[in-house]
Order: structure tokens, then C-alpha cells, then sequence
């Protein structure tokens, strides 16, 4: 680890940062331990482990068979015994063959114990599309994990917030699922949104969990967005800066507890809000932002609205696929009929 | 090696207290019950799986466990936790959903913890066994010497944990052992209806791990085959799978009318309940009549302590039901 | 199947109700059949199936190993044959080991198969606390399964819904997730509310998914409940006429597709919201409600507010579960916050 | 029994047309994502696993199979497909997201449907195993022969649902056979680091029901064992669990860097590829060099032609996505 100067940027990709942090973790606690598939040798597929077997050996950085329902529970009795596992479920479409052990045993164990069997354990796994993988491998989830108490659900837009978020989540007593979204992961075989790899200091810090940061100020719109929808937002913020709307942006970075209290502040100035996810429109991120903003009591000047993708399967073909997502102009567009009238 | 005399009467002792308890908590359940059935009322909310006639698996295998080897038990788990030395008044209070209950009442009868023995369970069939993995592992990397039991149904055999359990064990060669309690019946269905072969054991081989059957409920024989197991487990040997017959002499659950079961079978189980035929060998062995009854007088009272105890203990604070949700 | 007068109403429980709405498909339609945990000698741990195996033999009513993955899966396959299976997963709470099956198969079958190949599967499950089963045997899980496309969600309020909702869900084309609630299942064992015992016709008859009903007309505000809090929401009705405040009250019935339409109607007029379910609070049924609603743009008299489950597993001691759950005296309450300054 | 010259020449023909197809798709695939590989890039977007090398496992199975058997595949699908009898230029057209493809591009490559025989795949590890239990049933329902075959790899066979699908096709007894690939790796894990025995098909045992093991990819060997277990379900015998070793030549992925892989071991396998193999026994067995050259010509048409179709159908309108969520 060299130290690095502010003058000559660090800049990492959220895989490398997320290993860095893992890295590190292990590096200062021996209880840190690393389970899943392909994390090994491979490195992970989306890079999450690089470098990870050849510095802390097999016994600690184990390749599991095709199994995560045991794997998964292997995790919650390992953090039970005092250990600190951290696991990959490589898609987060695959929960279906394991929430059990995430949402009945992992986020029920300090519960269930009246808070004396703590269950340390991160769990990363990969969301999204947009990269033609259809609907069993390009899903996002977020409310899906959200939703059940117990778990603390977190996701970086760019390498800074994903070392810090990890080394939080590692630190923290308690099961905490870390979503990293493919768009931004930086493994060149899937593309990557430049506004991700950002600089990274060498050393180790935390990311507070739970707490949203607003990353553009603005008087006119509140938009909020998670992971790579933030990207998208800022991208639509500088246009609509072009046109004369400021628009405030919020980075969601914690999806669960979400910091709604961040929202209310900026909406109670701005008294406009869109809200842009990727996940499935319907019970998710953007209705529980909605919902927050709107049950404090906002005097709106325009409704609420949230961009999403819509209740369909995500479909293969970009024919299909790429209209469905969220996009800049798409939050452009409904920024625009928000503020309509703003100048008048 | 079979059980010395101390070791049987501490079995016998442990069997009776699993056995008193049971009994208790089925007079304490149905209070309040009477005469329209309703679970939600009563001192005793919501399912109450009971363990009796299962004692013998519960209390050979874990005769051979410390404190720091772990427990994972399932929905039926009263008779484990005790001869794992789960602190009874605690237990009993928490499943009175008390304030000095093991969880202040959070998690009741199906979610028991305590961390002071390692044990804990879960309501969701098999899904003990991967945690159970999981401490195995811990124990192994840690380099200590303990080990890790699963206790499951013979029903939940057919669940996925299962599979991916032991082979994940198998491949992780980690100190732990699977015990299947084969009472014949997965609530009202029966074994050979839902798998596909007579013996659980046999399936040992597809995981390169030993896999034992003891016949007929036997608490010595129950406590040499597990005694093999942890002891390999202890030394480095990997995983072992144990199957054992035992007999479910109450309904599924408390208010089960068990309208499926043939008739007499209950009734035929009973002759050969373990306390009596245990009872019967212990004194064959010379065991004297006094000494089993003072043991019976001693874990009577235990129980009956455990659950004036739980009785006298406070419902939780409404508030404290927002407490523990994260560490 | 005797004819029945008006005069003499047919009460049946819900679970009386389901099994004879799938005993009447059944009978109509040699490819229904049964599959499940305990629901053929035993006729379902919730009475889903009484009788059925009487009548329809072991061939079509089959127990099924504790396999929950293969035998959903299994069923998925049925339908992709023609066949129109009716599952059973005994409680909600075990979707974490078989949801792959239900979310990523069953719902997906039809869009990766261009609408070719049909899932006609109804799967029931069985919802909700309050009677001391704790965290893994109370949950609700509305949102979990209504925020993924594919899947119709439904709860019946009562034996009449039950019915007709059950004989739709088997002649619909695509797999519907038909929850019932304990607390109105009927079954001596677990207590029942007695509004939802109800005349049910003998005859067949169905009640359209998708649809929500409006049980009761108000001028003030909109109640909206579904399953046990519909009943909650009718005794706080009840409470307020005597105070003066006219609530107008919705059982949503169809959880997905949700009935926006239904509730932005009686909003628009209300202009005053207050949604209630006993599901975990965020992310959840409520928050869709809201949000929907929202985004329409009201003219709020008040904030909408919801009424849930907290963020919190659910406590095994009555004397922690009960405050949690959704209550008349809570709706009351809210309903009087929203509606002050409505006489002034 | 075994396969006849016809039968044989028939398997090879396939085997051909199946690895054309492959070394297309690989061409078409790498077009647009180079120099830098981006998987969202070119014609063909998404993971991409491609079968060369397997293609004995899906032809000598499915040369026993009529149209209305079922059969549910994995992520790993093509080769199954085209042995299936999947249509071939609306499977080409829907890996490239055109209209014409079997879904109309809403599937892609692990999501192919054809219902006019029954064909279907899923990219969750062995999920397709119940449903293929399923459609067994159904055929054992309405009284026909069919039967219902679902092919799996090695690694697969350590997931859950592998377990509980075996036991259920035992306990209902119906007509599936389960074929496992075995090509010794699941993306970068052999096979070794993550299956706790040697053979797979000795889990069968487990579920009591025969299981065969078919070495060396060898096409005449599997259509004899599966030739047998077709026989056996559509007699009403039951399932079967077949085990062939076969062989991944090429990534687990395209884009796969494989440096988990020894070195060497493709090379070696390349000299033991199952067309050139085959077709030396085929020469060997007296068929004429001319007859495969046709067979040959002609497959190779049948994947040009199919390719052309696919590139010249249109893309789907956007708002067809919105179609077919429900029936
Ligand atoms: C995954 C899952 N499926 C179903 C159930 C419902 N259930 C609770 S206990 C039980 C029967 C279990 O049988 P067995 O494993 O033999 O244990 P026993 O009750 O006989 O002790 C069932 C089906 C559950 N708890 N979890
Ligand atoms: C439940 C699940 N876990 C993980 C994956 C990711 N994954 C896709 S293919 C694969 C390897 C499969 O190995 P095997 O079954 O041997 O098939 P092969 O790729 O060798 O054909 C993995 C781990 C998945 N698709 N589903
Ligand atoms: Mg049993
Ligand atoms: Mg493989």
C-alpha cells in the first residue's frame, strides 16, 4: 500500500475497490473470511475477490460448490460462531434459491436471540442490466431485500462509496446486503459508466451505512437515484441545468434503512420530486420514496413521479430492452413537465 | 464404547427432565384452550411441537457434547435444547413469551438461543444444517477441537439443505454431524410416501461420508454410534450422517386430531416408550429403585421450578419489541 | 349441490370455500389438480382441500414430500403441459426456499415463451400473525411477491371473495399467488373474524382479479385494506360514523395487479388517504398505495398516511406482537388526525 | 441396443450441425465486441455459453426422443436444442433478439421455448428439474408414453433442487430420465473442489433409482444407456439418472480468459474431440467418406441458412416488450 498524494488520483473501479476493501478487512482481522463461487482462483466473475486467494490462501477465501442455500447458511453459523464471512451470491436473481438463509436465519438471528447471537456477515451480490443478459440475469431486486427487516441494503454508485460502504458493512454486527451494480462494476467485458471509477485513497475508511449523500445542489427538483441511476440523474441534471431548472441530486447509497429524512429536507425546498430506479416499477424503491416524501406532507408543486423499469420481465433483445430502462432523457422529460410553469 | 453407569443415569436423568417438561407444557398450553381450541390463547401462544418419545435421540448424542460444540434444532426442539444444557427457566420463560425468557420473547418455542451452549433453531424445516456447516468451519479454522450437531426430521431428509449440506460438508471435510430423528411422519404424511428409499442413512454414500441406523430408539446404542461420530469429528475425520428410529407419541402439534394415523399405533408405541423400556434396562442392570426415583424427584422439580419461574416472570415491554432488530 | 334460497344464507368459512371452488374446478375440468404439503388425507393444514382426496382420489390430490422447490417446480411443468395445478406452499414464509420456481419459472414461463407456453397455476399460501407463531410463521410477504411481473396476487376479506377469486385464479391462464389470511381462514384452531363468513352461492361463479371493491361509501376519507385489515378498516368505519367522519372503504382483493384506478376514484373525492396492511412497513402494499395515488396528483387535505407492521420481525410474546400489528383503534386514531379541522 | 447405421448417421449429422452452429454463433457473438470485448456490444449481447464439445450428451439422449417428450435444459442449451429438434432459424433469430425469434427476442439464449416439441431452458442451476418431473407427470396423468428428460450439469448436481427432483420422480414414480453433463468444471471449480465423490450417477442410489454411467462422451455409449432408460419410463419403470463424461471446449463463457484451466488441458481434449472421433468410426465402420461430406455439406447449410435468417429478420418493435408478461 503506497500513500498517494491528492495531486495524482487513485482511481479504481468498484471491483477493485470492493476488493481493496476486502483485502484490507482481512489483512486486519483474521475472522474475515470470504465464501461463494468462482472467488477464488477466478477472482470472482464480476472481480470482487481479485488477488484475494494468492494473499490469504484457500482456507480463507473458499470456493463453494453450486449450493447456496448451504453456503448461505454456512455463513449465518460461521457469524454466529464470531466469525465474519463475506459471501457472494454472484446474481441477485438467484436469491430465489436461498432467501431463507438471508431473510428467515441471516436477518433474523440478533432478533431471535434478543440481540446476543450477532450476525456479522456481508453479502454481495451483482444487479441490473442493460447488457442483453435477460430476465434470470439482469434483475435489480432492491425492494425485494428492502422490504425485510433485519437487513441492511446498500449500493455504490462509484469506487469511493463502495470501499468505504464495504469496509462498513464488514465492520458492522449485523447482515448487510451489498448490491454492486454491472453497469458500474468496471470489468471491461461489461462496459462501464466513467462517472464510477473515481479516486480511492489507499488507506481504510468508512462509509456511514443508512446515509444518503446529496451529491448536487439544486433549488427546483429533487431527484433521487441509486447506483446507476444516479449517473443517469446527474447526466439529466446537467441538461436541465442548461435549460434553467437546478436540480438537486440525491445518491440513495443505502436502500435499507432509507434515509428518508435526506429526501425531506431537499423536497421541503425544492417541492419537487422524481424518483429513478431500475428495479421493477411496482412495490419498490421509488414508491417507498414517494410514499416517505408524501405521508411527511409536502406542499407539492407538481406530483411525485417515478421512473423505473416497468412490470414486464426484462426482456433479451436491446430492442426491447434498452427502451425499458431508465434513462437521462427520459428523467429530463419528466423533470421538464415537473417544472412546467416554474418560469411562468 | 457403551455408556458407563454415571453417563446412563445422566441420560435417564436428562430423558426424565425432557419427558417432565413435555408434560408441563402440555397442561400449560391447553390453559385457556378449553373448551373451544384457539391457539392464540393461553399462557402458550401460537404451534407447540412436542418431543415426546424422541428423547433417547436428543439425549445420546448430545451426552457427548461441551458447551462450545454447537446445536442447530429444528421446530421440534424442547428435548434437544435440554440435553444440550439449554438454561431451563430462561427456555421455559421464553416460551411463555416472558421478559427473562432466552430472547425476552422475541422468538418463542420454534426460535430458541442461547449462546452460553451454542444452541440454537429454526422453524423452517433443514435449514439448520447449512449454520451447522457453518460453525463446523469455524471451529475448524479456529483450530479448536469442537464440533458442530444438526438435528433433523426424517421429512425435512428431502429438503435441498440437506443435499447441498452434505456434500458441502463433505467437500469442506468440517466436524459435523447430522442426526435425522425418523419419527415416520412429516405431519400427517408418512415416510414412505414422501422418500423414495426405507433408509436415510444409505444416503451417506452419496456424499463419501459414514452414515449410520440405530433401530428401535435405543439411547445406549444411539449414544455409541454418536459417540464414534463426534469423536471423528473431534479428530479430523469430517462429517458423519446418523439416522435413528424414534417414535412421536404426541400429534403433530398440540391440537393435531391425527385423524391420519392408524389406529393403534400410538397406543402400540407406548408399550415400548423409552422412559419405561429405559427405566426397565437401567434397573436390569442393577440400577436400585431409589436411586432412579430420587433422579426422577430432582428433574420433577427442576421442571416444575423452571416453569414457576416462568410463570412468575413479567410479560416484555411493548417497546422492547423494537429492540435487538439490528446488534 | 342443493339449491339455496336468499332467505337461507349459505355460510361458509374461507377455507370451506377455497376447497369447494377447487372441488367444483376439479369436477368441471379433469386438469386441475391438487399438490401439496399435507393437503390430501389431512385436507390442508388450513382446510384448503377438505374432501377433495375423498372424491377425487390420490392420483389428482398428492401429498408431496417436504420439497417445496421440486414439487412448485413440478408444477410449473404441469401447466407448461396443459394441466392447471393448484398448489399449496403451507406457509408464505417458506418462499425462501422454493422462490426461484414461483418468480423466475412460473412467472416468466409465458414472455420467454412469447406468450406460447401457458403456466395456469394458482398457488395458495397462508398469511399473517397474531397468534404467537412468530417471525417464521406470521409474516405477510404482499409486497414480496406482488413486486415481481408475471405473478396475480390475491386475497380474499371473505368466503364469498374466496370463492369467486379461486374459481378466477384456476381459469386464468397465468399463475396466480392466492394468499389467505389465518386470522379469517375459520379454522377452529386459529379464531376467525366472523365478517368473513359469509352466504356463498353453491353454483360457480367467479370474482375478476385485478379488481379492488368498494365496501363502503364515505364522503371524508379512504380506508384501503385487504384480507384482516379490511375488516380492521370496517370496524373503524363504524367508530368514526359516530364521531361524523364518513369513511369510504376499499378491499383491494387483488394485491397485483393493484387497483390504482379504484382508489384514485374515491381519493379524488376523499382527498384523504389511509392505507393499512399487516406487512412489514417499508417498501410495502401501503407505500404503493400512496405512491400511486400521488403521483396522480391529489389535493391533499391532509398527508396520506399508512398503517402497517413496523420494521421489525414478528415477536412471539403476544405482549410484544400485538401493539405491532394494524388496529381498528389505530386507524381510528389516524383517521381523527387526518380529518381535524374537517368540521371547523 | 445398439444405434443402427441410420441412427448413426443421423447422431452425426447432428453433432455436425450443432458444432457449425456453435463456431457461427462464436463468430457472430465476437462481431462489434472487438478490440474490446463488451458483452452489451455487437449482435448477439449477453453471456454466451456455447456447447462444442458436449454434443454426444444432447444427441444420443434425444435420438430417442419424439416430439411430444419433453425436455427442460440449462444455460448451456444450444446443443440440446438443435438434437431436440428446436426449430432452427427461429432459435438463431431469438439468440440474435429478432422478431422471428422463438419468443420474438423476449428469451434470448437461456431462454429458448418451442413448444412444438417441448423443448425449453432456464440459466438458474437445476431449476429446470421439477418442471421436467412435471411434465412426466402430466404424461402419466393423461395416459400417453411420453416422456420427459432434463439435462443438468455436473456442478448442478450439488444444488438442492437436484435432491429433492430425484426423490419426487421416485416417490411418483414417473417417466424422467435425469442426464448430467459431467464436463469436470462449473465455470472456474472442478469438479474435484466441489462434489464430494467421484460419480454423480452413483447418488442415484439414494433415490432408488438406476443410475448409468456413460464414459468418454462416447455418442454410441449414451444412446444406449439413454436408449434403455427412454425404454424403461415410457414402460412405466420410472426415472433414471445418467452420468455422461463429457467435455468444455471451450470457456465457461465466451470472453472466459480460462486461466483457471491446466494448461494443456483443452489441447488434449481437442485431440479426443467426440466429431472427429466419431467420424473415424464411423469410417471405420464402412460408411463412405462421400456420405459424410454430404451429411456434412448439408448440416452446414442448415446453420448458413439459419444465420442468414436470423440477420435479415427485423428487430421487434419496442412495444412488443410490453406483450405476452400474461396469456
Ligand atoms: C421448508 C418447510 N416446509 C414446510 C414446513 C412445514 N412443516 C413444519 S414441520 C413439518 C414436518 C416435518 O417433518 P419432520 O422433518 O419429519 O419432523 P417432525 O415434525 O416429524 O419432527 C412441516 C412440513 C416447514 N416448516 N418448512
Ligand atoms: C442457482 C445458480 N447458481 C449459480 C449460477 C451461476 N452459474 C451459471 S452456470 C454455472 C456453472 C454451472 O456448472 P455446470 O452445472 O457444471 O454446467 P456447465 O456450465 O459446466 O455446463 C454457475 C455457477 C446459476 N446460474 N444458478
Ligand atoms: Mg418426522
Ligand atoms: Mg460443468
Amino acid at each position: 500500500m503506497t500513500a498517494t498524494t491528492a495531486a495524482t488520483p487513485r482511481r479504481l473501479t468498484i471491483a477493485k475497490a470492493m476488493s481493496e476493501a476486502i483485502g484490507l478487512s482481512m489483512s486486519a482481522d483474521p475472522k474475515v473470511i470470504v465464501l461463494g463461487e468462482d472467488i477464488g482462483a477466478l477472482g470472482g466473475v464480476f472481480g470482487t475477490t481479485q488477488g484475494l486467494l494468492e494473499r490469504f490462501g484457500a482456507a480463507r477465501v473458499r470456493d463453494t460448490p453450486i449450493s447456496e442455500t448451504a453456503f448461505i447458511g454456512a455463513a449465518v453459523g460461521l457469524a454466529a460462531a464470531g466469525m465474519r464471512p463475506v459471501v457472494e451470491l454472484m446474481f441477485v436473481d438467484f436469491f430465489g434459491v436461498c432467501m431463507d438463509a438471508i431473510y428467515n436465519l441471516a436477518a433474523k438471528q440478533s432478533y431471535f436471540s434478543g440481540g446476543q447471537v450477532r450476525c456479522p456477515m456481508v453479502l454481495m451480490t451483482s444487479v441490473g442490466g442493460g447488457y442483453g443478459d435477460a430476465g434470470q440475469h439482469s434483475q435489480c431486486l432492491y425492494a425485494t431485500f428492502a422490504h425485510l427487516p433485519g437487513l441492511k441494503v446498500v449500493m455504490p454508485s462509484n469506487a469511493y462509496d463502495a470501499k468505504g460502504l464495504m469496509q462498513s458493512a464488514i465492520a458492522d454486527a449485523n447482515p448487510v446486503v451489498f448490491m454492486f451494480h454491472k453497469a458500474l462494476q468496471g470489468m471491461g467485458w461489461l462496459g462501464t459508466v466513467p462517472g464510477s471509477i473515481v479516486h480511492v485513497p489507499p488507506e481504510m475508511y468508512e462509509v456511514p451505512l443508512g446515509k444518503a449523500a446529496t451529491v448536487r445542489l439544486g433549488r427546483d427538483i429533487t431527484l433521487v437515484g441509486l447506483g446507476l441511476t444516479l449517473h443517469l440523474a446527474l447526466q439529466a441534471a446537467a441538461t436541465l441545468a442548461a435549460e434553467g431548472i437546478e436540480a438537486e441530486v440525491i445518491d440513495l447509497r443505502s436502500i435499507a434503512p432509507l434515509d428518508h429524512e435526506a429526501i425531506a429536507i431537499s423536497v421541503a425546498k425544492t417541492r419537487r420530486l422524481i424518483a429513478v430506479d431500475d428495479d421493477y416499477r411496482s412495490f419498490g424503491v421509488s414508491a417507498e420514496i414517494i410514499a416517505g416524501a408524501s405521508e411527511v406532507g409536502v406542499d407539492w408543486l407538481s406530483a411525485p413521479a417515478r421512473i423505473t423499469h416497468p412490470d414486464v420481465p426484462i426482456p433479451y433483445s436491446p430492442a426491447l430492452e434498452h427502451p425499458l430502462l431508465p434513462s437521462a432523457a427520459k428523467i429530463v422529460d419528466a423533470a421538464r413537465r415537473l417544472c412546467r410553469g416554474k418560469v411562468a | 464404547m457403551p455408556a458407563e453407569r454415571d453417563v446412563r443415569l445422566r441420560m435417564y436423568g436428562q430423558m426424565v427432565r425432557s419427558r417432565c417438561f413435555e408434560q408441563a407444557i402440555k397442561v400449560a398450553y391447553l390453559e385457556g384452550k378449553q373448551p373451544l381450541f384457539n391457539m392464540a390463547k393461553g399462557p402458550i401462544p401460537g404451534e407447540m411441537h412436542l418431543s415426546s418419545g424422541q428423547e433417547p435421540c436428543a439425549v445420546g448424542v448430545c451426552a457427548h457434547l461441551r458447551p462450545d460444540d454447537t446445536v442447530t434444532a429444528t421446530h421440534r426442539a424442547h428435548h434437544i435444547a435440554i440435553a444440550k444444557g439449554v438454561a431451563l427457566a430462561a427456555m421455559t420463560a421464553e416460551i411463555f413469551g416472558k421478559r427473562d425468557g432466552l430472547s425476552g420473547g422475541r422468538g418463542g418455542h420454534m426460535h430458541l438461543f442461547d449462546p452460553a451452549v451454542n444452541f440454537c433453531c429454526s422453524g423452517i424445516v433443514a435449514q439448520g444444517m447449512g449454520p451447522a456447516v457453518g460453525a463446523a468451519l469455524a471451529a475448524k479454522l479456529s483450530g479448536s477441537d469442537a464440533v458442530a450437531v444438526s438435528f433433523i426430521g426424517e421429512g425435512a431428509a428431502n429438503q435441498g439443505a440437506f443435499h447441498e449440506s452434505l456434500n458441502l460438508a463433505s467437500v469442506w471435510k468440517v466436524p459435523v454431524i447430522f442426526v435425522i430423528e425418523d419419527n415416520a411422519w412429516g405431519i400427517s404424511v408418512a415416510k414412505q410416501a414422501s422418500t423414495a428409499i426405507a433408509r436415510n442413512s444409505d444416503r451417506a454414500a452419496a456424499y463419501g461420508m459414514p452414515g449410520n441406523f440405530v433401530a428401535a430408539n435405543d439411547v445406549d446404542a444411539i449414544y455409541e454410534a454418536a459417540g464414534e461420530a463426534v469423536q471423528r469429528a473431534r479428530t479430523g475425520g469430517g462429517p458423519t450422517l446418523i439416522e435413528i428410529e424414534t417414535w412421536r407419541l404426541e400429534g403433530h402439534f398440540m391440537g393435531d386430531a391425527e385423524g391420519y394415523r392408524p389406529s393403534g399405533e400410538v397406543a402400540e408405541l407406548r408399550t415400548r416408550d423409552p422412559l419405561i423400556t429405559y427405566r426397565q434396562r437401567l434397573v436390569e442392570a442393577g440400577i436400585s429403585a431409589t436411586d432412579l426415583e430420587s433422579i426422577e424427584g430432582v428433574e420433577l422439580r427442576v421442571v416444575t421450578d423452571a416453569l414457576e419461574f416462568a410463570r412468575n416472570s413479567d410479560y416484555p415491554a411493548a417497546e422492547s419489541a423494537f429492540e435487538a432488530v439490528f446488534s
